[in-house]
């Protein structure tokens, strides 16, 4: 048995089209390790995006969500707590328990 | 004699009398909406319905621009066509519903797609911008021409079931102000595009009619804010954005989410908040005197084309 | 013969493609659109974009009811009007717009107003239900029709820059059937009208263009979603609606506010949870039957007019 | 000087034209006293309702908000933290410090 591992809630949605790599859900509560296992740095959105690719991704296109470098591919906003996450830190910012991060994939058609 | 003070005509007043009695409204407003000049950049999905409640609203001056001509699939959803117009430019079709809808406006119609060369002669002669066409690099080009002429622009998107919505540079700040919180440009929001793999058109994807019609009516919604509230005018702009009582100016990213499985919910519409212009954008920021300049884009500089990649579209979304 | 395993023509392929490649759309939900017949009640600010988008998604009959001729006063919102058909009856004026929009459904126009006497004869040749009108009195009969004939109705209203839309007695649902959690009435959420004097038509309080726009386009999208979903068909209404997989059946208020000095924000739209139908609804509950019947409505019982009150409205809000 | 009365803090949203009867602000957080001053009950819907309109409604044409006998105007929706109130209690449902209680007047215009 795999030792427990302490997690917190997360609210996730994805908007513009993403929630189709994910299930087609747009709303996960996601539980997430509050520290990322590789080392061991409190939980910060660079670590979620890792996290949502390895446990959530189930779409064979992750070009339309993250790159090869496993940073998020352009064209996709993030929003912390409904706020743009450059004022935040952006993969910098750490979470707490209960936030609540958007993806949105930028739309071009008319 | 600038058309501010006159009183309205007997038609004027039978036309627009049922939303000048709208509180915030009035006359002034009403004279400020006849007395502007508004742009629609794209005669499909975002811009029929749009250009039909600006035109229905009374603004005064009308430019469309289009290259795209009618065809049976647009008919689901880019209502101000018809199919007695299969075949005619999209503009000639829009301007032929709207001056039945309201003649008193003057229509001007651009039957060829907005381009690096022709962007700034045409954009110059308006005074605020609707977004409401369909690839990433035409709306990187009208953002950046409108940041260089100090226009307002709200800019709209729309794919399968999700639309967005964004009101940019407003009020209109000269490029390379960036001290104070003014507003963001298109490139201050969406740095990069997508990879050219990842980009997918309505013709691709698929678009559902009233997913763009909403957007393309909240453009006019906004666009009518913005003029009634002369925040278009460049004495609108503050010295110092976070003093002004205008709650219009938070830059907000609308975006609305269809489900055809579930009711609205909570999460059907959210208004995201976004942050004010950036120091290092290219086109707006400290620098960009430098980087972008009228005569950078009409001469291929930067290369819009290159920029947003050539699209090699796998259809997945 | 039953319309649903035909193949579709070319020509509605060419028309539906883009809506029909939207994932949860397809051929079948087409088609289901195709054999759909909805009626829409009011060709005015809320009929006319709603039409237009029903009309273009390819619903294969739509009936739309009416009495008033088109004035120039409704055109700044009324886009499916012109001002070549003032005078015309709006109801044909706007069949006009739509058979050029998209010749393919079958329009049936009504042009006199829905009244007790005629409102079941007309409403149960329909699948779907859109209230568009624009008077309390109205929205109660089209309501308790719409129950006692177990239809579906997409109710939307709007007033200066406020907006709301709800869909109600969806799935449909027969009248007294109230021991699980089946969908509300009319009569359900709004049990008694406002006072006389405090009701205000359009007319009187004004009316934004794209806020009563965009509650006819959402009504639409509402439409479009039960009908590709056959959430209309009476083989819909599950036994016990809490164990439904439709997340369509959850009673949702939507309300719009516009506000002409903000930006878009968290309150500008808001889904409210509305409760289920009520054991004592007048129209719905348990001891229905016994209240309200076809033959009761058609011989004037319950009195409309005198429930909702004569209107001597006082302008305010 | 009068005696300091606890109060808690209620979110309160008018809605569909409401707003114009409260300063035309469509979003108010009003400090409510705890309990009714008028029978010690703890502060319910029904006390928020004659508190607004003794504190908060500026606008003569109180009839568009509350009847003579106090109780709210027909063809006002309440809802309750986004649920209709009539699944909450209406006027009998203790406010909880938070709570947000919007007034959404009906319309019919179209
Ligand atoms: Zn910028
Ligand atoms: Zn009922």
């Amino acid at each position: 048995m795999a030792p427990e591992i302490e997690t917190m809630p997360i609210w996730v949605d994805f908007a513009g089209g993403l929630q189709t790599l994910f299930s087609n859900k747009p709303n996960h509560m996601i539980s997430l390790p509050i520290f990322n296992p590789s080392d061991f740095s409190p939980a910060n959105v660079g670590f979620l995006i890792s996290h949502l690719v390895k446990n959530h991704l189930k779409h064979p296109q992750t070009e339309f969500f993250v790159q090869e470098d496993g940073h998020l591919t352009p064209g996709i906003l993030v929003l912390i707590n409904d706020v743009d996450w450059e004022l935040e830190g952006e993969e910098e910012y750490e979470l707490k328990p209960g936030d609540n991060v958007i993806f949105v994939s930028t739309m071009h058609g008319g | 004699h600038n058309g501010f003070s006159r009183r309205l005509t007997d038609e004027e007043f039978d036309r627009y009398s049922r939303q000048m009695i709208v509180p915030g409204m009035g006359r002034e407003a009403q004279l400020r909406l006849i007395n502007s000049k508004v742009l629609i950049i794209g005669g499909g999905g975002l811009g029929c319905p749009a250009a039909q409640y600006v035109a229905g609203a009374g603004v005064g001056t009308i430019g469309i621009i289009d290259g795209d001509v009618v065809e049976p699939s647009n008919l689901h959803r880019q209502v101000g066509h018809a199919t007695s117009r299969i075949g005619m430019k999209k503009v000639d079709s829009l301007i032929t519903h709207l001056r039945d809808l309201n003649p008193l406006p003057t229509y001007t119609p651009y039957t060829y797609p907005i381009s690096p060369e022709n962007a700034a002669d045409i954009i110059s002669q308006y005074d605020l911008v609707l977004d409401c066409t369909d690839n990433p690099a035409t709306r990187y080009l009208i953002s950046d021409v409108c940041v260089l002429l100090c226009k307002p622009l709200v800019s709209a998107a729309s794919i399968q079931k999700s639309g967005q919505l964004i009101v940019l540079n407003c009020p209109p700040t000269p490029q390379g102000k960036v001290d104070k919180k003014y507003p963001p440009c298109y490139r201050c929001c969406f740095r990069k595009p997508p990879p050219a793999n990842t980009q997918l058109s309505c013709g691709e994807a698929g678009i559902m009619g009233p997913v763009v019609g909403l957007m393309g009516v909240a453009q006019a919604g906004e666009a009518i804010k913005i003029l009634a509230s002369a925040l278009h005018l460049p004495s609108s702009i503050p010295s110092n954005p976070e003093d002004d009582p205008h709650n219009l100016i938070q830059p907000t990213l609308l975006i609305y989410s269809y489900d055809l499985t579930a009711a609205p919910g909570p999460f059907t519409f959210r208004a995201l908040k976004m942050a004010p212009r950036k120091k290092n954008c290219f086109a707006c920021g400290e620098n960009s005197p430098q980087t972008l300049t009228l005569e950078g884009v009409k001469s291929g500089n930067p290369n819009y084309i290159q920029f947003c990649g050539i699209q090699t579209p796998k259809i997945v979304l």
